[in-house]
């Protein structure tokens, strides 16, 4: 397939952010970008989602901060970033040469901290703005936003209030009704939601009978939660109208076929990168291949296009 | 970069401890001692690469070899494969050892003599070693290291062979016995502080090789955090494994 | 090891429920134990706990009811089960040869019939009831009153008030709070609670672009969840005083580990029987060995035994 | 039961269809023509086990062969096996074909042919083969038979080999050729309803294999369930796979 045609296929546009692909990388897993550039060419992919970053530096949790799990992994990193100032003093300025689409993930611990980090990004070129009311890492790491329908809402107001870019609500799986929160965050202003952060777990070493991670529990992310995470994007997509960045446990083009066929309007790959650091370029050129095969003409043709069998009477 | 590399040759050179020959040109041709290298094994039950030490490093041959212990399911599965067998590789990745020294001592104990050998080999005939093991079986190291270093020290815990104690009993002796104008540590934790603080009040410079457990590897994810005595945070896959010791001892 | 060690190694009563070993069944993954005679000498293990029954048969779910996951697998059987009455009459007379503890694990549409289950299953030889607040498979499977704390209360109140014999109560993980549920139910009588049942998920064919399963959604279990299972009986044990049953991936004597030391009373084993129909046998013979090896003299002596380590000041 | 077997050989008999032999010396003493075993690969990737039919079975040396075409993952994974490795295998499970007929029409279509075959090699020389498949490549099972069938009967979709058509297109003049006493089919569901009403029709007994996704293969987790005829439930697993074709098709 010449370049021509892939592009064509998987060119899109999120609410408004014009993306060479539909395959973004997911917060955390991908750096700043920058760590990734003898793998993978930044500016031909659908954009980078940067680490949490708050209005204060954090260093984030003691002890260890990762293990493996069956097809997955968990994590506390308890979003260690430098803080909203050095961000976009030193680290803005710096990885703006891969002229890529920069997505910045915020949390705050208050309503006001998240319209804070709104306003001080909404003066600079970033693409847009993933709001994290799911890190289930850390006090501050928007959990209790992320629980709360109303919370929720307000959190998105906030931000909405103080930025005219892009403004993505990343949800957590770690509730009873994803509909519930998805719909209130899209009634309050948000352009786009994503799913999954991830899921809360646990382990222990049972040689120690100490939990492995420092911060007792973390963040399960791998092919593990893959069928939790295309459940809540099918759930979501029937239910709201702004488009969805789906995630969670994919590591080929099959995978993320199964999301846009679910109803995601985009994907974006988190773990994989761990595995191998190239798997993004990959998974584009796969899931191009996969497009030309089945004669569709761009992503859209395959996004929410899910049959879902009549039931016999 | 990434690799995709063949196995050269496998044997168990102590019990649970083994050593691994990688057909691997390209990281083999640039790896500089003290680097390390993330191993994918394919065999479907790995979504996290491991870390593991470069510890000879053939150019010519483009191969490169690893030692291991056996401490869980990645390096468990390592452990099952074969010569032809293959492996992805991802490296080298991080600083390695400063290689300014004329004459530097390195100490090692455990798997931590992994990493010294490549600086010891790189450094043929320029360094001596001190290494640390619970008795006689875990100083199957000397062996390997005899081709590289002038004089060997070896402590055990047991007393079963060289010494009876810790590199760090015997450190001071070793010391008085010749002038060296580095040490290079690396070793459990509380050995390198040990040995980085006796390094400090000799007025030699200290390097250490730290240990964290990694998932990038690229310094993109944060896993491997440290802080350092400067208050800053550092990561041990891209600013390290090497450090000085000033810089994380505090 | 010789059976006497073992014996006392893993005897333990669970709110009165004498049993050999601390390990049962998972519901829906053993039929009625009968069908794993073969395999597992049933008079030596746990106990058994049977299928999901309801008040009338039921035929289940219509199309493809399992498929394999990245380290699990989704299930929508939908409580296929030849109901109560049947139950009483055929299946039970035929299983009592195998000299087992038989846990009932019932499920209904309304609080009526929970209670009419609990009163039918009364008047027999039982070890115990399991109360199914959590199947997602089926709109009359419980999963109502297993995300309202105030239902799930209500449900178990009936329960409790229709039979004297022990009353445990599984709880789904699709919820926001696992903690909340659980003291709800403890309040209102249970004895003991099961956690956890499967996670809601989905997964969609490429080829035809249509979900997998026939209904759509499905249930995923095995050692993908794990660690949101560790996770689950850890928070609760630390809320309730009454036993925990913990499962959800458990594959060896090393996952049973984990759950004990979370704080699980006992463990069930579901998907690793399809893995090696004789595994449960395995699994008790290796945490015997263990609980040896550690010197331990009673599974007692791990249960709840974690360590966590008190953060630096 | 549940046995570790070897493979004993494996090899690509058409594109994407594979003839693994594997010794397993308990199953294939007991096994009835039309079972199946659940295979367990080890690889890590699959909790759920696979059901294959039993193809041929060699008491003797404590063999039996599985017929098996590329799929999805597990059959992926099966054919990477080579000479040597090990599966575990459960089994022999379900009911296979009634015994008693003298002289059968085995119907098989694409990988049906798998369990239709055991049939043939154990009542040897009892039994006549109607074979379909999407084309000549797909009838390599023709030399498999040729040892234990008397005529055997090709048809094609594309009519690259035998006549032109689908199994259910020559039945009728089979049936006209010779007498048989049944009719064993196994193949996609709607050639197996095709061929029951036939053999109805022309008073013949008439036995088919069906095939639904399973789980524990021992009808315990309600997997396999499907509606008999007499509004009753049934298992494949255990009750089947082979049913009287009056059981299942309305
Ligand atoms: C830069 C670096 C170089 C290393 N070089 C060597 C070497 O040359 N030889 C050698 O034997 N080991 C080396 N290690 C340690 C090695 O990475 C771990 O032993 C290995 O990852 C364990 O994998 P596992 O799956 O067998 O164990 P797991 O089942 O994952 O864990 C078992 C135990 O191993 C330790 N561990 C797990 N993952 C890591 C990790 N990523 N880093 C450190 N410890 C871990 C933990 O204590 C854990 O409890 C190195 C580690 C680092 C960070
Ligand atoms: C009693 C019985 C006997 C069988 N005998 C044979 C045989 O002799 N030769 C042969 O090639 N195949 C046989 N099959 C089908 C075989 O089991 C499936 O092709 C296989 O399980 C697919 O596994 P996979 O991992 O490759 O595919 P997956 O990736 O799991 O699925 C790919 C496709 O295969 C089908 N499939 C998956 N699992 C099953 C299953 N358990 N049963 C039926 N279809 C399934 C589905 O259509 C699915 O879309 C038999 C099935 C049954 C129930
Ligand atoms: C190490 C690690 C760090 C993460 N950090 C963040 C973060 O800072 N902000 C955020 O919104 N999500 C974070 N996530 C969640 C991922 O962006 C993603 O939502 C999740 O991992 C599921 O996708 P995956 O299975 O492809 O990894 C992190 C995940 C991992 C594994
Ligand atoms: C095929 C299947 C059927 C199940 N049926 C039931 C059921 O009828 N009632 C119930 O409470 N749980 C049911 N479960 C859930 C299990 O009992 C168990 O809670 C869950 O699978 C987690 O454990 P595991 O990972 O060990 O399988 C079923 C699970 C599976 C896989
Ligand atoms: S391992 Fe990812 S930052 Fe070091
Ligand atoms: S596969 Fe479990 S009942 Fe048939």
């Amino acid at each position: 397939m010449n370049c021509v045609a892939k592009d064509t296929l998987l060119a899109t546009d999120l609410c408004g952010i014009k993306m060479k692909t539909p395959i973004l990388t997911g917060s955390g897993t991908f750096g700043f970008g920058e760590e990734f550039a003898d793998f993978v060419d930044l500016s031909s992919i659908g954009g980078v989602v940067v680490k949490g970053t708050t209005l204060k530096p954090r260093r984030g949790n003691d002890g260890v901060r990762i293990t493996e799990t069956p097809a997955g992994m968990l994590n506390c990193i308890g979003l260690e970033n430098p803080g909203v100032e050095v961000f976009l003093k030193e680290t803005l300025p710096r990885i703006r040469q891969y002229d890529m689409n920069v997505i910045v993930n915020i949390s705050g611990s208050s309503v006001e901290d998240y319209g804070l980090l709104a306003e001080k990004l909404d003066a600079t070129d970033i693409a847009a703005i993933e709001v994290n009311i799911s890190c289930p890492n850390v006090k501050e790491g928007g959990i209790v936003f992320g629980t709360d329908p109303k919370a929720a809402a307000a959190v998105t107001r906030a931000v909405k209030s103080h930025t005219g870019k892009p403004v993505i609500v990343k949800l957590s799986p770690n509730v009873t009704d994803i509909v519930c929160m998805a719909k209130a965050v899209e009634d309050a202003g948000a352009d786009a939601i994503s799913l999954i952060n991830t899921l809360l777990g646990m382990q222990i070493d049972i040689r120690t009978w100490t939990p492995v991670l420092g911060n007792i529990t973390g963040g399960l992310s791998g092919p593990c939660v893959k069928p939790v995470a295309v459940r809540m994007v099918w759930q979501v997509a029937q239910a709201v109208h702004v488009p969805i960045i789906g995630m969670g446990g994919i590591m080929s083009a099959e995978d993320a076929v199964e999301f846009f066929l679910a109803g995601a309007s985009a994907v974006a790959i988190g773990t994989a990168n761990f595995t191998d650091p190239s798997c993004i370029t990959k998974i584009s050129d796969e899931l191009a291949a996969y497009l030309a095969a089945h004669r569709l003409e761009n992503i859209h043709d395959l996004i929410g296009k899910i049959k879902i069998p009549q039931k016999e009477a | 970069m990434t690799e995709t590399a063949t196995v050269m040759a496998q044997q168990e050179v102590a019990p649970g401890v083994y050593r691994m020959e990688l057909s691997s040109p390209a990281i083999a041709k640039v790896a500089q001692p003290g680097q390390f290298v993330q191993v994918r094994i394919f065999n479907g039950n790995h979504i996290l690469r491991r870390p593991l030490g470069i510890a000879e490093c053939d150019s010519a041959r483009g191969c490169f070899t690893m030692f291991y212990r056996i401490v869980g399911s990645g390096t468990r599965d390592l452990s099952l494969l074969v010569h032809g067998e293959i492996l992805n590789v991802l490296g080298p990745l991080g600083h390695g050892f400063a290689t300014a020294f004329h004459h530097p001592l390195l100490i090692g104990g455990g798997m931590g003599l992994s990493p010294l050998l490549s600086y010891a080999q790189a450094k043929r005939g320029a360094c001596d070693i001190l290494m640390g093991g619970k008795n006689a079986e875990e100083l199957f190291w000397q062996s390997f290291y005899a081709p590289y270093v002038q004089k060997t020290f070896l402590t055990t815990d047991d007393g079963s062979l060289g010494s009876q104690g810790f590199t760090t009993t015997i450190f001071p002796q070793v010391l008085k016995q010749d002038t060296y104008d580095g040490v290079l540590v690396c070793g459990p934790e509380i050995m390198m502080r040990g040995i980085a603080k006796m390094a400090a009040q000799a007025g030699i410079p200290c390097q250490v090789s730290l240990e964290k457990r990694m998932a990038c590897g690229l310094g993109a994810c944060l896993s491997c955090s440290i802080d350092t005595t400067d208050g800053k945070r550092k990561k041990v896959c891209k600013d390290g494994p090497v450090f000085w010791a000033e810089e994380v001892f505090a």
